[in-house]
């Protein structure tokens, strides 16, 4: 029996140990310190799972008692059921990989700095852990913000950066909008069934709640909260904003926070809570739209920026669609079986174009790029797999998932509705095949387009020598990530290919409530349908990388004469639909105006503050009015006196 | 119409005629001329009250000594006639306090004659009864058994009249 | 024997005084002699007997009745006596003042405060009025030397003689009613039946408030206070603030909550409407007068007005209260007032606010004590002050008069503010340095007395106030 | 035979013509024999009460407030000397260092 | 006996200061007198310690009862004691005044004064809380205003004697109303019983009208609220913070913003349960009004120390939310609030200290990039910023989460509002914490400051892992302070149904009855 709660110490340790010596620390010793960390929580991790592979049971641990105040009692302890148990492979495998990638790729950070991302980067992923382990609400909020506080560090790395901190700060306030509908979900959770054990509230939802398929319930306005908190962690609308300027950080992060793991939260979370919101088919329908809307607005977008890491970013927004997509459509387990295969392919990508960025001293602009192929081999082969896995084309792991959810979008009830939410998500798998291409030959194909003058200053070491290839330590995560591409996805071969969707039926207890029988997910429709379906997509892929290949391999001029064709349009794309201006626009700028015109200037300083100095100056006045009474004549005095006894007596005389 | 009532009427309209020229006189040596006059006459009143020693005292101390006093100061000050009023401010002020104090006086005598009136003429049940109260002796034996303490204290108080007059009106050595 | 023992303290204060003339008499002129032991001696042993007559509700030629309430008042008396002798000595001679006299005056002041306090005789608390003002107007304008101080003795004597005929003339409806000036006498004619109270008595009731209302300088009869504080010598501002405002108290206490007290209802609205405004007139004046002694002229008139309550709400609480505020604001006002004439010299009074600045630095002590004493004032607890309004707020309370009350603690908080002015000044201001003259020991002790008496009465109020709830069994 | 009343009323109206004196005269003097022509006022009142009450009170009393009358002149008109020492003048209105 | 040694013996600390301290401002001395000044204060924090070592967490009643007469013609005691409420508070206390004298150490204006200032104000403090006698408690309430008037009047900046005739003036404003509540209540008393008391436990008994209730409990509230601020009240805040000196500061935030709200916890709520009821809406509206408003306001803050003091406004609203709600998790979370408030606010204005300390300037604008030049004092600052946005596993969660909870299950609509303050204060604190610590260093003045220095880590170890500690382990805290405050809420409750009606505003009523006035 493995003890749940090492998983995320392990690196916590690490990162107490980088944290408080860690600049007294050789570059090898801290970096060794953080790797050796999550690998051994790596290694327990596959123990625990093997265990409730095995067993078929649900682990669960309780650390200590947190918080008791009347009948509110928080325990802090972890759960480990199948679904965490993906998540916790994912966060530690890859996590491991990224670490041993940073080795190489942060190499050029002065030691201080150096044990300080490596502190990050190991509380990260303790946090990590502790929201996918944890069994109680708050236990998983306490993880939700601590990966938020990371993300927060860890993309204002360069602190030195303005930009960098500001992202940061975005990147955190977004998200707390987002904390702000988890909060109360909670609140609302806790007030109608009296914990904040999901386990236990799932129970008690299953057991004295029907679906509310008509009009807003207790229910859908807790998951309609709980997925507003997911918009944030995960980046959908209308909280996207922060991810495309979180590529402030270091790429490492990038891959693992915002491609792999972290940002996928949200997705997990649904998940979590599936029992709860299969409840609420309202919420459900939601949660598709906006996963299907997601997809699509970032992968238009996608298709025009120029910067590496933020074509990445919204492809990744775009993926997120998808696992929400399939959240909304009741497919979870289709859903994580894409975060899966996209903690992969994602992270992948993220690498080969910090890859990329490293070798060219910090160049992000793919309009620099351009024949990177002879230059970096195992950078180019890596990437090109990354592309095709994401870009759905058979047999790789990204064909399985994504067809999976568009097979369930495609064969869920509410015919209209789901046919359309099909329609865009083949619109949006080849639009993802299309702008991954445009990547792939911009950075790598045709030939060098100008030279890395404005560099980095972290890589400036990079700068003056010729291009290399990613270091040993950088090459080992893109290869062994790059197998992972390939073949994540053998574990959810569908039954119409004769497989035995082994991934669906692991998860699936993990979204009944407990007790509840295990029935397999109902699918409708047939094999056949199925694989014509399966082949329409994999069609649409290529016809995407077709697209790519004519207007970025074979003719550029064409992309050009595209974008001036479509010249409003294309502003719009390259402007992110102006979304960030609106919000600036419509909601910061007018709070400030507020705050400072109207209520402090205003109603602090003028109104309350006013009318207190009011007072003081009222009295001074008055004060300043009577003593003039006091004429020092001694005539007045008299009179003042006289007047007195005349009005006593009057007073007695003429009442 | 008696005699006492005649000499009543007479009596008061001296007193009263004499004190409105003490505050109605710019000299103050008439002044105190014309208060001594009403103080003769308010002696009349009292023998007619039938209060004759207290008459006399009222003729010796008051007119006899005080007044005397008063008389000494004025000639001593020598200011035949107050100065108008200063120009400016204070001098306006002097006159609006005239005018409010002369009111205000105007008020206070309509108040108190129509509290009085008001208190009604029979009050007293019988009037003109009482037992004479002009005895010399029933005044010495209440003056030095009921009010002997008021007496001796108002030895002090003299005291400190003197005491006080002499600090005051000294000159610097 | 037991005819006199009733004014026993007031025959010592007497013969005290005329020591001092005494002495002055004989004293060869330049010749320094410590005229302040009289006072001492005179007043220490008024109040020696004071407590000596304890509980014996001694009464003398059925005018003097020493009750506890008297001989509560008659201590609080004599601690004014002391300190401000102890205050006096050597800062008179500095001030060119003739000593003799002054001590003599001052005696006699308080002799005649005695003698109003006890006094059970209208007749006799009008003569004891007339000492004690004549006393205090001779006291505000002994400084020859300064016009101010003739001015201000001048007013505040005609003033006086102008309320005091008022006053007379109460006292002559009152006897118009009764027949009498004894209050024994008179109460039987003012609590005649339910029916509707005699014009007359209505008038009687009318004036003697004026009369009384004059001496503790309540709105609108408070108009000589500053100008008379302002221009007295410093001590004798001390000295009038505390004990004449005793004295009156007393009498007022005894006059209305004795023999006029069947027409309560008459009274009690017109004593609150004045208690009302002079609360509010007091302080709100004070805000912006820069001469501290004008300040405290203000502060005493605000003074006046809580003190006020006690009498209005008529109970128990209300008569035990005045005693114990009347002790307190002795004792507070006394210090605050001492130091400042400490602080003078022979030239120059130094009594204007600017003249404090910076005391921090050049006297800490003193700036300390002064604050302590202004802090007892405003009514900042552990100080006498706190207790002492509370007291008397909580007897307006008892009797329901929320609203006086209300108003009562605003002002207060108001008056907190001039207070403050001062310590501003002394810490908080930068000062030019003034030569400060060195402190006679005698001040010394005055300051350390009233400071030990000020804290004392503050953490530790249980004996006195016991003593002022016993105090007042007697005034019937 | 004259009824108490009438006293009474003369009395009063002396009262206020010595208020009036003090606002009427602009020389401290005259504003002492205003306060003198009070007392007296009063001193009619003390009288005529006792007379009809058959005591001797008011008269016994009349003295005393004709002490009480001379101790103020004497004190008072000491401080107009000492006054017109000062300011050579008697106007009320010539004293108002002290003010506000 | 004991709980009266802890409550003066900062007193007598600050005597021996004075009495060290010589005649006059002797510099020589300075170093001892501080040194003395820290070991009564640590001292004291000791004692504290014990308390709550002694302290029976299961019981509910008061402990360390100390019960003399003092004035016994008005039935006025020396009561004190401590329960689960005030015991923290007291710690509190204790913890807070050591390390504000290490915050101001570099004080060199009359050393001797301010040492007697700040040990006087914490001798009042501890007084307060541990106050059973109405009469006696409102004695350490106004008392603790004139240390605090000298600190800030004295030591302050720029315009600091406004700021403390302010503070002063607006604080006994309310509190002498109160005053009058207390002898109203005091005299009800006697009206029932036939004699006046002014202990606490009696008082929860007389019955009063309706009406009378109305408006005792407006008095005492108007006198917390002023204290806490709540909303309309604030305004003395933000300026009495910013002229404090550092030690007043943290002081005032740290403890005396609690005893708003500790009194009314353990008075007005207690004392008057039909009229708290009635009005806990309308507090709670002032109490969200406030948290939003405090946290828009302070955004917009140019000055460091005015914008952690309108965080107190924000922060406080929550903690009066939580009492407003009058149930177990709201009250709980209001009083761990309290406690982390004085805690992570305390700790931000050290740290606002230190920067004035070192750049004699607190306007955001001045500085910038800090985290290049001093990492150490940015890290504290960091867990200290995280602390006050309540990010999980910080105290600042454990309380506001609680006080949400309550406040949800009393009324849902504010508790939807006041959580749209998390938000907010995550916006002001980060972009404070980015203006001041991220970025190029912007300031040459800035490039050269030293990191923490010892007697500042001496200050932020405790402070930050307080922070930490309490945010891991609330239980150590949540567990004793429940039963009483289960007692608190059982009162409030128990006249439920009782109804009160907005009296015409005519004249209060009567408590004393006229034969209690009775004069004989």
């Amino acid at each position: 029996m493995v003890m749940l709660p090492l998983i995320p110490l392990l690196p916590f340790l690490g990162f107490v140990v980088n944290a408080f010596v860690g600049r007294r620390l050789s570059k090898a010793l801290s970096g060794g310190i953080a790797c050796a960390t999550i690998l051994a929580s790596f290694g327990l991790s596959v123990a625990a799972v093997w265990t409730v592979v095995s067993s078929h049971q649900a682990i669960e641990q309780t650390a200590f008692h947190w918080i008791a105040s009347g009948e509110l009692s928080i325990p802090f302890s972890f759960r480990l059921d199948s679904l965490s148990s993906v998540m916790i492979l994912v966060i530690t495998g890859i996590g491991s990989l990224i670490h041993i990638y940073s080795i190489g790729y942060m190499h050029e950070e002065p030691d201080g700095e150096y044990a300080r991302y490596f502190s990050y980067l190991n509380l990260f992923a303790a946090f990590m852990l502790v929201l996918v382990l944890g069994a109680s609400f708050p236990v998983m909020f306490v993880g939700w913000e601590g990966v938020g506080l990371c993300s927060y560090l860890l993309i204002g790395f360069w602190f030195r950066k303005p930009a960098a901190a500001d992202a940061g700060k975005k990147a955190f306030v977004v998200n707390r909008i987002g904390d702000f509908g988890f909060i109360l979900g909670m609140l609302i959770l806790f007030v109608t069934f009296g914990t904040l054990d999901i386990q236990a509230v799932a129970a008690a939802a299953a057991s004295t709640y029907a679906a509310e398929t008509a009009g807003i319930g207790v229910i859908t306005a807790a998951t309609l909260l709980l997925f507003l908190g997911a918009t944030g962690k995960s980046a959908q609308i209308p909280l996207y904003v922060w991810l495309p300027d979180a590529m402030e950080g270091p790429t490492p992060v990038s891959a693992l926070i915002h491609a792999a793991t972290m940002v996928t939260a949200g997705v997990y979370m649904i998940g979590r809570c599936a029992v709860l919101f299969s409840l609420a088919p309202v919420t459900l329908a939601v949660v598709a739209a906006i996963g299907t809307a997601t997809a699509l607005m970032a992968g238009t977008i996608g298709l025009v920026q120029n910067d590496i890491k933020r074509v990445l970013a919204y492809s990744t927004v775009s993926q997120l669609g998808y696992m929400f997509l399939a959240m909304g459509v009741g497919a979870y387990a289709a859903g994580i079986f894409h975060l899966y295969t996209h903690a992969f392919f994602k992270a992948l990508l993220f690498l080969g174009s910090g890859a990329v960025i490293h070798a060219l001293a910090g160049e992000q602009d793919l309009r620099n790029m351009g024949g990177l192929k002879k230059h970096l081999p195992i950078t180019y082969w890596t990437f090109l797999i990354g592309a095709l896995a994401i870009a759905g084309v058979p047999l790789l792991s990204g064909f399985f998932s994504k067809d999976e959810i568009l097979w369930r979008t495609y064969t869920a009830h509410w015919p209209t509705f789901h046919s359309l939410l099909y329609g865009i998500g083949m619109l949006t798998a080849f639009l993802t095949a299309t702008y991954m291409f445009r990547l792939v030959f911009l950075a790598f194909h045709g030939e060098r387009r100008g030279d890395a003058h404005h560099g980095e200053h972290h890589a400036a070491g990079a700068h003056g020598h010729g291009l290399h290839d990613a270091p040993p330590s950088m090459a080992f995560a893109l290869i062994v990530l790059a197998i992972g591409s390939i073949f994540a996805g053998y574990i959810g071969v569908p039954h119409a290919l004769g497989g035995s969707n082994w991934i669906e039926t692991f998860l699936h207890p993990a979204f009944l409530a407990p007790g509840a029988p295990h029935e397999a997910a109902a699918v409708h429709g047939d094999a056949r349908t199925e694989l014509l379906l399966m082949g329409l997509s994999a069609g649409l892929a290529f016809a995407g990388i077709g697209t790519a290949i004519y207007f970025w391999l074979r003719n550029p001029a064409a992309a050009d004469a595209w974008s001036r064709r479509f010249g409003v349009l294309y502003r719009v794309l390259s402007n992110k639909y102006y979304v960030d201006e609106i919000y600036d626009a419509s909601i910061v700028q007018p709070i400030k105006i507020i705050s400072t015109g109207g209520l402090w200037k205003g109603v602090d300083a003028g109104g309350i503050d006013g009318a207190v100095n009011g007072v003081g100056f009222g009295v001074r006045t008055a004060s300043g009015a009577l003593r003039r009474l006091q004429t020092g004549s001694i005539r007045t005095y008299a009179a003042s006196l006289f007047l007195g006894a005349v009005l006593v007596l009057g007073y007695y005389l003429y009442r | 119409m008696d005699v006492n009532a005649l000499a009543f009427y007479v009596f008061a309209a001296i007193t009263i005629l004499a004190s409105l020229g003490v505050v109605g006189q710019r000299n103050p040596m008439y002044s105190v001329m014309l208060l001594i006059t009403s103080f003769g006459a308010l002696a009349g009143l009292y023998v007619l009250l039938d209060a004759p020693f207290t008459a006399v005292t009222q003729i010796i101390i008051y007119a006899g000594a005080i007044m005397v006093l008063f008389l000494f100061v004025v000639m001593l000050l020598n200011v035949p006639r107050e100065e108008p009023g200063l120009p400016g401010v204070l001098g306006a002020l002097g006159t609006r306090g005239m005018q409010i104090g002369a009111v205000l006086s105007l008020v206070l005598g309509i108040e108190i004659v129509w509290a009085l009136s008001r208190v009604g003429l029979g009050w007293f049940g019988q009037d003109a009864a009482a037992t004479s109260v002009s005895s010399v002796t029933l005044i010495g034996k209440s003056l030095f058994t009921r009010h002997a303490f008021a007496f001796e204290a108002t030895s002090i108080l003299i005291l400190v009249a003197m005491v006080g007059a002499v600090v005051i009106a000294r000159r610097e050595r | 024997m037991t005819e006199y023992a009733a004014i026993i303290p007031i025959t010592i204060l007497a013969l005290s005084a005329i020591a001092a003339m005494v002495a002055e008499a004989i004293r060869r002129p330049g010749e320094r002699m410590p005229m302040a032991g009289f006072g001492i001696i005179g007043s220490a042993g008024a109040a020696l007997a004071s407590i000596f007559l304890w509980d014996t509700d001694a009464q003398s030629f059925g005018v003097i009745r020493s009750d506890n309430f008297a001989l509560f008042i008659n201590i609080v008396l004599c601690i004014v006596g002391v300190l401000t002798m102890l205050f006096s000595h050597e800062t008179v001679e500095r001030d060119e003042i003739p000593a003799g006299e002054y001590y003599a005056l001052t005696l006699f002041a308080l002799c005649g405060m005695m003698m109003m306090a006890a006094a059970t005789d209208l007749l006799v608390i009008f003569v004891a009025l007339e000492i004690l003002s004549l006393a205090v107007y001779v006291l505000t304008g002994i400084r020859r030397g300064s016009a101010a101080s003739a001015e201000a003795g001048f007013k505040y004597f005609l003033l006086g003689a102008f309320s005091s005929a008022f006053f007379l003339y109460g006292v002559a409806f009152a006897f118009a009613l009764s027949g009498s000036t004894r209050i024994e006498e008179i109460s039987g004619a003012f609590s005649s039946d339910g029916s509707a109270p005699p014009t007359l008595a209505l008038m009687a009731v009318g004036l003697l408030a004026v009369g009384f209302c004059f001496k503790i300088s309540a709105v609108p009869f408070h108009m000589w206070t500053p100008d008379a504080y302002e221009g007295a010598p410093t001590l004798v501002t001390a000295f009038m603030s505390t004990g004449v405002k005793a004295a009156a108290f007393a009498a007022f206490a005894r006059v209305f909550l004795s023999p006029l007290e069947p027409l309560q209802d008459q009274w009690i609205p017109l004593l609150s409407a004045i208690a009302v405004v002079t609360m509010i007139l007091g302080t709100v004046v004070g805000v912006v007068q820069t001469n501290i002694k004008r300040m405290l002229a203000y502060s005493s008139i605000a003074h006046a007005g809580y003190l006020m309550l006690g009498i209005i709400a008529a109970n128990s609480t209300g008569k035990a209260a005045i005693l114990f505020y009347l002790l307190t604001y002795a004792i507070s006002n006394l210090g605050a007032l001492g130091i400042v004439a400490l602080l003078g010299s022979a030239q120059q009074q130094h009594d204007e606010l600017r003249d404090f600045a910076g005391l921090w630095k050049s006297r800490p002590a003193l700036a300390a004590l002064m604050t302590v004493f202004l802090l007892s004032l405003g009514g900042f607890p552990p100080m006498a002050g706190f207790i002492g309004k509370w007291y008397i707020f909580s007897a307006a309370v008892q009797e329901g008069h929320y609203w006086l009350a209300i108003i009562a603690v605003l002002t207060s908080v108001v008056s907190v503010f001039f207070y403050l002015r001062i310590v501003v000044m002394m810490y908080m201001t930068e000062g030019t340095e003034v030569v400060r003259p060195r402190l006679p020991a005698t001040a010394v002790a005055g300051l350390a007395l009233a400071t030990i008496a000020v804290f004392y009465l503050g953490v530790l109020p249980t004996r006195v106030i016991d003593l002022a709830l016993a105090s007042i069994s007697t005034i019937f | 035979m004259i009824p108490l009343n009438y006293y009474l009323i003369l009395s009063g109206i002396l009262f206020a013509i010595g208020t009036a004196g003090i606002f009427l005269r602009r020389n401290l003097i005259t504003m002492l024999l205003s306060v003198e022509i009070m007392l007296n006022a009063v001193n009619l009142t003390f009288v005529a009460v006792g007379r009809y009450r058959g005591t001797v009170d008011g008269q016994i009393i009349t003295f005393f407030v004709m002490t009480v009358a001379a101790a103020e002149a004497a004190v008072g008109l000491a401080l107009v000397i000492s006054l017109f020492r000062h300011r050579e003048t008697l106007s009320p209105d010539a004293f108002t260092a002290l003010k506000w | 006996m004991m709980l009266s040694l802890i409550v003066f013996l900062p007193l007598a600390g600050a005597l021996l200061v004075l009495l060290a301290g010589g005649r006059g401002d002797r510099v020589d001395r300075d170093p001892l007198v501080r040194n003395i000044a820290l070991a009564f204060s640590l001292a004291t924090f000791a004692a504290t310690l014990w308390l709550w070592w002694r302290f029976d967490p299961a019981s509910a009643d008061y402990q360390f009862i100390e019960q003399y007469s003092w004035i016994p013609a008005f039935g006025i005691q020396y009561f004190i004691g401590v329960d689960g409420i005030s015991l923290f508070l007291l710690v509190l206390t204790g913890f807070l005044t050591p390390l504000a004298l290490l915050s101001s150490w570099e004080v060199h204006k009359s050393v001797k004064n301010f040492a007697f200032f700040v040990l006087a104000l914490e001798t009042a403090m501890l007084g307060v809380f541990v106050s059973i006698d109405l009469f006696l408690f409102y004695v350490f309430w106004d008392a603790m205003l004139i240390p605090m008037y000298f600190l800030i009047g004295i030591w302050g900046y720029e315009r600091r004697v406004y700021a403390a005739v302010k503070f002063i003036l607006y604080t006994m404003a309310g509190s002498v109303l109160m005053l009058i509540a207390i002898i109203g209540l005091a005299w009800a008393h006697a009206g029932v019983t036939g004699a006046p008391s002014f202990n606490l436990m009696e008082l929860y008994d007389v019955g009063l009208s309706p009406r009378a209730e109305f408006w005792m409990f407006l008095a005492f509230a108007l006198a917390f609220a002023i204290k806490v601020p709540v909303f309309p009240f604030h305004t003395w805040l933000p300026d009495a913070h910013v002229e404090a000196p550092t030690a007043g500061s943290v002081i005032l935030a740290g403890v005396m913003l609690k005893m708003g709200t500790y009194g009314l916890l353990r008075f007005a709520f207690p004392l008057f349960p039909t009229a708290a009821l009635y009005f806990a809406p309308w507090l709670g509206l002032l109490a969200v009004i406030g948290i939003l408003y405090g946290a828009l306001v302070a955004m917009v803050q140019p000055d460091l120390k005015k914008l952690v003091a309108y965080s107190s406004v924000s922060h406080l609203g929550f903690v009066v939310l939580g009492l407003a709600a009058t149930n177990i998790q709201g009250m709980q979370g209001a009083v761990y609030q309290m406690l982390n408030h004085g805690v992570s606010t305390g700790g931000l204005f050290m740290i606002v200290g230190m920067l004035s300390d070192r750049r004699h300037t607190r306007l955001i604008s001045e500085f910038g990039g800090l985290k290049a030049v001093m990492p150490r004092f940015v890290a504290a600052f960091l867990v200290i910023t995280l602390a006050s946005i309540a990010l999980p596993l910080t105290n600042g969660f454990i309380g506001e989460f609680l006080i949400l909870i309550g406040a949800y299950k009393w009324n849902v609509t504010l508790t939807a509002a006041a959580a749209s303050g998390v938000i907010l204060s995550a916006v002001y604190m980060l972009w404070m914490f980015q203006r001041v610590n991220y970025g190029p260093v912007t300031n040459d003045k800035n490039r050269a400051l030293p990191d923490l220095t010892p007697r500042e880590w001496a200050m932020m170890v405790p402070t930050v892992a307080m922070c930490l500690f309490m945010g891991v382990f609330p239980n150590v805290f949540l567990k004793p302070m429940e039963p009483s405050i289960n007692k608190v809420i059982d009162r409030v409750h128990s006249r439920e149904g009782a109804v009160v009606k907005a009296p015409p505003a005519s004249r209060i009523p009567e408590p004393a009855t006229r034969e209690a006035a009775a004069h004989d």
